[in-house]
C-alpha cells in the first residue's frame, strides 16, 4: 500500500479511538445513562478502519445496527455521535434515531437501520445513483454474517452485479447473529463464496488484523472506481461481548469468550508499526492521551446535550410541513 | 384539450418529466419492451437504456436501489408490476423510503414515485387483483394517489414525479384504455386535493379510482328517482383532503364511500370515522360503506362479477341513506 | 386462580400446547436461547430442537416453510421478532398462508400462529415500535389477536394454536411484566369475542393491547367526575366483535377509540365506522379517535413519550364526549 | 436407470399428453375459450416428465404459473386441470384458481402461485414435515430462472440446506423471466453455481433430453430420501412460445423462436425408444390415439363444466364458516 507514514500512524489513531468510545459507550449503557441497547463493536475495529482507510471524503458508507466503528471511521465527529446514541438535540439525527439509525450525509455517511440487511439495496441504489451521474464515488456497505441469509442480501449483490455499480460488500462475519453460531445458520464456512452466485470476486480476510483488511480494500475500491463492479469481502473477526450490551451469553463458553480476544487488532497493529520504526513508544503515549481528551469532550458534550425538544417529534416526517 | 386514454396519458406524463429532467429514470421488469400493461411503450426508444432499466424478477432489491438513488440526488420512477407484488419488497417502501428522513433528522429527502396496477374484473386471480392502497396510507412518510380519469393520470403522475417525498402512485388496470380530455399545455395535479367529480345535494358519494365510474353511473341513474349525489373522488388517499368531504357531507347530510379494496379495515373506513368525527351533527342518516366482501379475489369471471361492488349497489345503499329505498 | 405475569402466561399457553399435540413446534430467530425477551425461556430445553427451533435470518423462508409445515399437518408456531419486520416476509403470510386455502378450493387449511413482539415505549426505535395490525386485519383469511392481561395471553394462544387458520398473535412489549390472574386449569379464550374489561353507562371506550391498561385508568379517574366509563377490549382484532362494541355503544350513547398505532387508516377507523354505520341513531355526540400522531416513531425517550397515548388523552375525550370537559 | 420398458414407454405417453393438451389450451385461448392468460409449457415437456418419473404417488411437487406440465406429469386428471384452467365448478379448486393457482392434494400437488419465487418456501416447508414426521417422502419444487433472482430462493435452499430437507429444487431455465433474458438478469451463466452458496449439489442437465433430466433426478431424490439433504437441479429448455399467449415477443428475432423448437424433447426420446427397439411406429401410433383421445375428452369434460355458483366465491375463506 502506498501510504505514508502519516497515514499508518492516523489508522492506528482511529483504532484507539474507535475502541476508547464504545468502551465508554459500554459502560455508560451499564450504568443505566443510555435509553435502550447498545450493540457494541469492540473487537471488530480493524475492519471499520482498514476499510475506511481507502475511502475518500465523497464516497459512501452504509452500516448496520453494529455500525459506531464504521461512522467513526468514516469521518462523524465523536461528539456528535454520542449524542445521538444518548438521544440528545445535538446528536447528528436530533436524537431521533439513536444508537441503532444513524446517518451523516455530509460525510457521505448514508445509514444505518434497524432491519438486518435492510440498507445493503439502498446502498447499491447510491452507487447506482454514482455510476448513473459518471462520478467515480465508491460506496461501501458493512453487514454481518447473520445478513448474509437475508433475501436481500441475494438480490443487492446479483442486481450490482448485473449493472456492475462501483459498491463494495463488506461481510464483517463475526460468527454470531444474535445468540445463534454461524454454522447454525448456514453450511458454508467462508461466506465469501456467495460471490460466485453473482459472478463476482469474494475474498476472505482477517479482519483483524488492520493491514489485510486494507490491502483487499485497495484493490475492491480500486476495481469499483474503474467500473469494474462490486466484490464482496469477507472479514473474519469477533464480537468480544454479546449481542447487546447485557446479553448473558447462556450460549458461549467462557473460554471462547476469553478466546476471542487473543486476535486483539490494537496490539497487533502497534507492534507491526513499532517493528517498522513507524511509531514510537512516546508518540503511541502521546495518541492516547489524545483520543482520551478526545473521547472526554465527546462524553462532555453528549451529556450537556439537552433532550431535543417534544415539539421536533412531529417534525422531518415529509420535506414540506403539510 | 384533447381526447386521451388513460393509459396514454400515463405515458405522456412520464415522457414529459424524463424530457424535462435527466435526474429522472425509470427501474422495473420489462419496461424496455412496454410490461405487460404497456405503459412504458416507446420510452426506452426515445430515452434509451441508461434512463429506462429492465430488472431482474427482485422488487425488493430494485426498490431498493431506487430509495439509495433518490437518497443521493435521482428522482426514480419504480414500477412494481402489480400491487399484490408489493408483499416482497415492502420493507425498503416501509421501513426505509418511509422513514430514513424522520429518523435521520431530515438529513435528506427520497423522492420515489412507485407505478403499480391496481384493481380486479380482469381475471388476473388472487395474486395480481388486490387494491392494497390502506396498507400504505397508514404508513407516516409515504403518500397515496389513485387516479381514476385521463386527466387526473397524467396531473398526479407529474406531480409525484416532482414531489420531494416516496408516492405509491396505483393506477387501476380497468381504466387503461378508458378515455377523458387532457390539456395540450403543461399542468399537474395536486398532491392531496380531492375533486368533485359531480355535484349534488342529496348524498356525498365517496368513492376511488375505477369506484369513481361506478358511483358516477349510480349517481345519473338516481336522478331520475329525484336524488341529486354528489362523487367526491379523493385522488390523493394519502394525505386525504378530509376538508372537501367532510364540507360535502355537511351539505348533503349522507355519505356513502365506495372502493374495490375490501371493506373491512380499508381506507373507507378512514373516510367513515373522519365524517363521523368531523360532520358528526350534519349527518340525517347512518353512513354507508361499500367494498369487496371478506374474500380474496377469485379467478372465475362469474365468481369475480359476484364480489366486486358496482353502480347498483352504490345507487342501492344511496337511495337506502336518502330513504328512497329501491323495492327488492 | 394464580397470580401470573403476562410473559410468563405466554410461556405457559405455549408449553401446555407443545405437550399436548406433537404436530406444535416452534420456529424462529434465537428461541433455543429464549429470543431477546425470553418468551420461550426453558422450552428448548424441555421439548428439544427438534421442536423448538433455531433458524437463519430469513423470516421470509421460515415464514413460509411454516405455511407449507401447515399444509402437510403439522402445526407451527413462528416468532416474527417484532411486528415492524413483517415487511420483510408479508408474502408468505399474506398471498401464501391467507390464501391458499380459499384459492385451491378449500383442499387443506393452514393453522399457523405467527408470534410477535408489537408496541413502542421501551425505546426501541423507528424499527422495533410499530403497531400494524390495521394490515393484517385487511386480509382475507387471516385472523388477528391482541392479548391485554396474562389471562387473555393464555386464553388466545392456545385458542389461536388449535384453531384451524392463520392467525398473527400480537403481544405487547410493554405488558410482558405486567401481573394478572390466571387459572389453574386449563382454559382458553375464544378468537373473535370481545370482552367488557370495565362496566359503566356513559362513554364506551374501546381499546387495544397496552391501550386497555390506559383506558381501564382513565376510566377510574373519570368516577369522581361522575362519569361512568365502558371499556372495552376487542381482544380479536379480526374478525371483530362488532356485536358487543355497537351493544355497548347502543347503551352508553357515546364511543372514544383507542390504540397505539397511528390514528390515520387505523384499526380505530374500522370501529368508528361500523358504529356510524350500525348504531347511528344511538349516538349522543361525534366519535372519538385516539392515536400515534401520523410519525414514524423517535428513539428518544421524550420524543417518544410526547406521542404515544395516554390514559390523559383518553379522559379528555371521553369527557368531552361527555360534555363535560377538562378546564384547560 | 432400473426402469421397465413399459415405464420408458410411459414417459413418452406422458410428454405426449403434455404436449397436446397443451396445444389445446393454446388454441382455445387463442379462440378466447379460455379467460385470462396462458402461459404455456409448450417446449419444456422433458423437464416435468423426467423428473416426476421419479416420484412416488405419496411425494410431493410445487410449481409455478407455467405449471400444467408439472400438474399432468405428478397425476393430476387432465380433466379437472383443463376445467380448473376454463375456471369451471368442476376444476380440481372449484374456478377460484385458475390457470396460474393449482393444487391436487390428493395427488401431492402442493400448488402453484402467482407470486414469482413464492412457493419455494412453502414447498420447503412440506419437506420439513415430512423430516418432521421421519416419512422418506421428498418434494420437489420447480421454478424458472427468473425466479432464481428473488430473495425467497436464496432463503429457501438456505434453510434446506441447514436443515438437511428432503427437497429437491428444479430450476427450469428457459433463458426468459418474462421478456427479459436471462443474461440481461444475472451475470452466471449455470444458476445450478448458486448452489454452492449452500454448500449443496448443483447440477446441470440437458432439460430438453428426458433421459438427462431423468437420470439427474433419480439421484438427486434417492439422495433427499435417504436424508442427505436438498439438491439444486438446473434444466436448460426452451419457451417455445411468448411469455404468455399473445405475447408479441418483439423482444426475440423469428430465427431464434425457430432454432429453440430444434431440441424438441418429444421426437428425440421417440427416435431413442425405436432405436432400443422398446416402441414400435404402430405402439406410436396407438399412444397417440390414445392420447388424442383422453385430450378431446378433456376439452369435453372442461367445456360442459358449469360456470361456479356465485355464492362460493364467498367460501372456503376459513376453514369453519364464521
Ligand atoms: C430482518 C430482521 N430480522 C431480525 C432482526 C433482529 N436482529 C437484530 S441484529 C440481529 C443479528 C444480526 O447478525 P449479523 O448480521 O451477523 O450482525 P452482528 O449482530 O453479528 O453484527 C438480529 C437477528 C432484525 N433487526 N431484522
Ligand atoms: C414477485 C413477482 N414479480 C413479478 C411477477 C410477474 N411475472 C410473472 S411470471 C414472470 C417471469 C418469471 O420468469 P421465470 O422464473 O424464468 O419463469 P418462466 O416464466 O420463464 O417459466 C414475472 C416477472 C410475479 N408474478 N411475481
Ligand atoms: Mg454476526
Ligand atoms: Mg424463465
Amino acid at each position: 500500500m502506498g501510504f505514508s507514514n502519516e497515514r499508518f500512524v492516523g489508522m492506528y489513531r482511529s483504532l484507539l479511538l474507535l475502541r476508547k468510545l464504545e468502551e465508554k459507550a459500554v459502560e455508560m449503557t451499564m450504568t443505566g445513562q443510555l435509553w435502550g441497547w447498545l450493540h457494541s463493536y469492540l473487537g471488530q475495529e480493524a475492519v471499520a478502519v482498514g476499510v475506511c482507510a481507502h475511502l475518500r471524503n465523497d464516497d459512501f458508507v452504509a452500516s448496520t445496527h453494529r455500525g459506531r466503528g464504521h461512522f467513526l471511521a468514516k469521518g462523524l465527529d465523536p461528539k456528535r455521535m454520542l449524542a445521538e446514541v444518548l438521544s440528545r438535540q445535538d446528536g447528528v439525527c436530533g436524537g431521533k434515531g439513536g444508537e441503532i439509525h444513524i446517518a451523516d450525509w455530509e460525510r457521505g455517511i448514508i445509514g444505518s437501520t434497524g432491519i438486518v440487511g435492510g440498507i445493503l439495496s439502498t446502498a447499491t441504489g447510491v452507487a447506482f445513483a454514482c455510476q448513473y451521474q459518471g462520478t467515480d464515488q465508491v460506496v461501501t456497505c458493512f453487514f454481518g454474517d447473520g445478513a448474509s441469509n437475508q433475501g436481500s442480501f441475494h438480490e443487492s449483490l446479483n442486481l450490482a452485479s448485473v449493472w456492475q455499480l462501483p459498491v463494495l460488500f463488506v461481510c464483517e462475519n463475526n460468527g454470531y447473529g444474535e445468540f445463534t453460531r454461524q454454522q447454525d445458520s448456514m453450511r458454508v464456512t467462508d461466506i465469501a463464496i456467495r460471490a460466485q452466485a453473482y459472478d463476482i470476486p469474494g475474498v476472505v480476510v482477517d479482519g483483524d488484523n488492520v493491514l489485510t483488511v486494507s490491502a483487499a480494500t485497495e484493490e475492491a475500491v480500486a476495481r469499483a472506481r474503474s467500473g469494474a463492479g462490486p466484490t464482496l469481502l469477507e472479514c473474519k473477526t469477533h464480537r468480544w461481548l454479546g449481542h447487546y450490551t447485557g446479553d448473558p451469553q447462556g450460549y458461549r463458553s467462557k473460554e471462547e469468550m476469553e478466546e476471542c480476544r487473543r486476535t486483539d487488532p490494537i496490539p497487533r497493529f502497534q507492534n507491526h508499526l513499532m517493528e517498522k520504526g513507524l511509531l514510537t513508544e512516546e508518540a503511541a503515549q502521546q495518541i492516547e492521551e489524545d483520543v482520551d481528551r478526545e473521547v472526554a469532550a465527546a462524553v462532555e458534550f453528549a451529556l450537556d446535550s439537552p433532550m431535543p425538544l417534544p415539539e421536533t417529534a412531529l417534525t422531518d416526517v415529509y420535506s414540506k410541513a403539510p | 384539450m384533447k381526447d386521451s386514454r388513460y393509459i396514454r396519458a400515463i405515458g405522456e406524463g412520464l415522457a414529459e418529466e424524463l424530457d424535462r429532467d435527466d435526474r429522472v429514470f425509470m427501474l422495473g421488469e420489462d419496461l424496455v419492451d412496454a410490461g405487460p400493461f404497456s405503459v412504458t411503450r416507446g420510452l426506452a426508444e426515445r430515452f434509451g437504456t441508461r434512463r429506462i432499466r429492465n430488472t431482474p424478477i427482485s422488487e425488493s432489491a430494485f426498490l431498493g436501489l431506487a430509495v439509495g438513488a433518490a437518497i443521493a440526488g435521482l428522482r426514480p420512477i419504480v414500477e412494481v408490476m402489480t400491487m399484490d407484488l408489493f408483499t416482497v419488497c415492502m420493507d425498503p417502501l416501509v421501513n426505509h423510503a418511509a422513514k430514513m428522513r424522520y429518523m435521520f433528522g431530515g438529513q435528506y429527502s427520497v423522492p420515489l414515485v412507485v407505478l403499480t396496477a391496481t384493481g380486479a374484473g380482469v381475471g388476473a386471480g388472487p395474486h395480481h387483483s388486490q387494491s392494497l392502497e390502506a396498507w400504505f396510507a397508514h404508513v407516516p412518510g409515504l403518500k397515496v394517489v389513485m387516479p381514476s380519469t385521463p386527466y387526473d393520470a397524467k396531473g398526479l403522475l407529474k406531480a409525484a414525479i416532482r414531489d420531494d417525498d416516496p408516492i405509491i402512485y396505483a393506477w387501476h388496470k380497468g381504466l387503461l384504455s378508458r378515455m377523458g380530455q387532457v390539456p395540450e399545455e403543461e399542468y399537474t395535479v395536486p398532491i392531496g386535493v380531492a375533486d368533485v367529480k359531480r355535484e349534488g345535494s342529496d348524498v356525498t358519494i365517496v368513492a376511488t379510482g375505477l369506484m369513481v365510474h361506478q358511483a358516477l353511473s349510480a349517481a345519473d341513474g338516481m336522478e331520475e328517482a329525484g336524488i341529486s349525489a354528489e362523487v367526491v373522488d379523493p385522488r390523493t388517499i394519502s394525505p386525504l383532503d378530509t376538508a372537501t368531504i367532510v364540507a360535502s357531507v355537511k351539505k348533503t347530510g349522507r355519505l356513502v364511500v365506495v372502493h374495490e379494496a375490501v371493506k373491512d379495515f380499508g381506507i373507507g373506513a378512514e373516510v367513515a370515522a373522519v365524517v363521523a368525527e368531523e360532520a358528526f351533527d350534519y349527518l340525517d342518516a347512518p353512513i354507508k360503506r361499500i367494498g369487496l366482501p371478506f374474500t380474496p379475489i377469485p379467478f372465475s369471471r362469474n365468481l369475480e362479477n359476484a364480489l366486486l361492488p358496482t353502480a347498483d349497489h352504490i345507487a342501492r345503499a344511496a337511495r337506502e341513506a336518502c330513504g328512497v329505498p329501491v323495492e327488492q
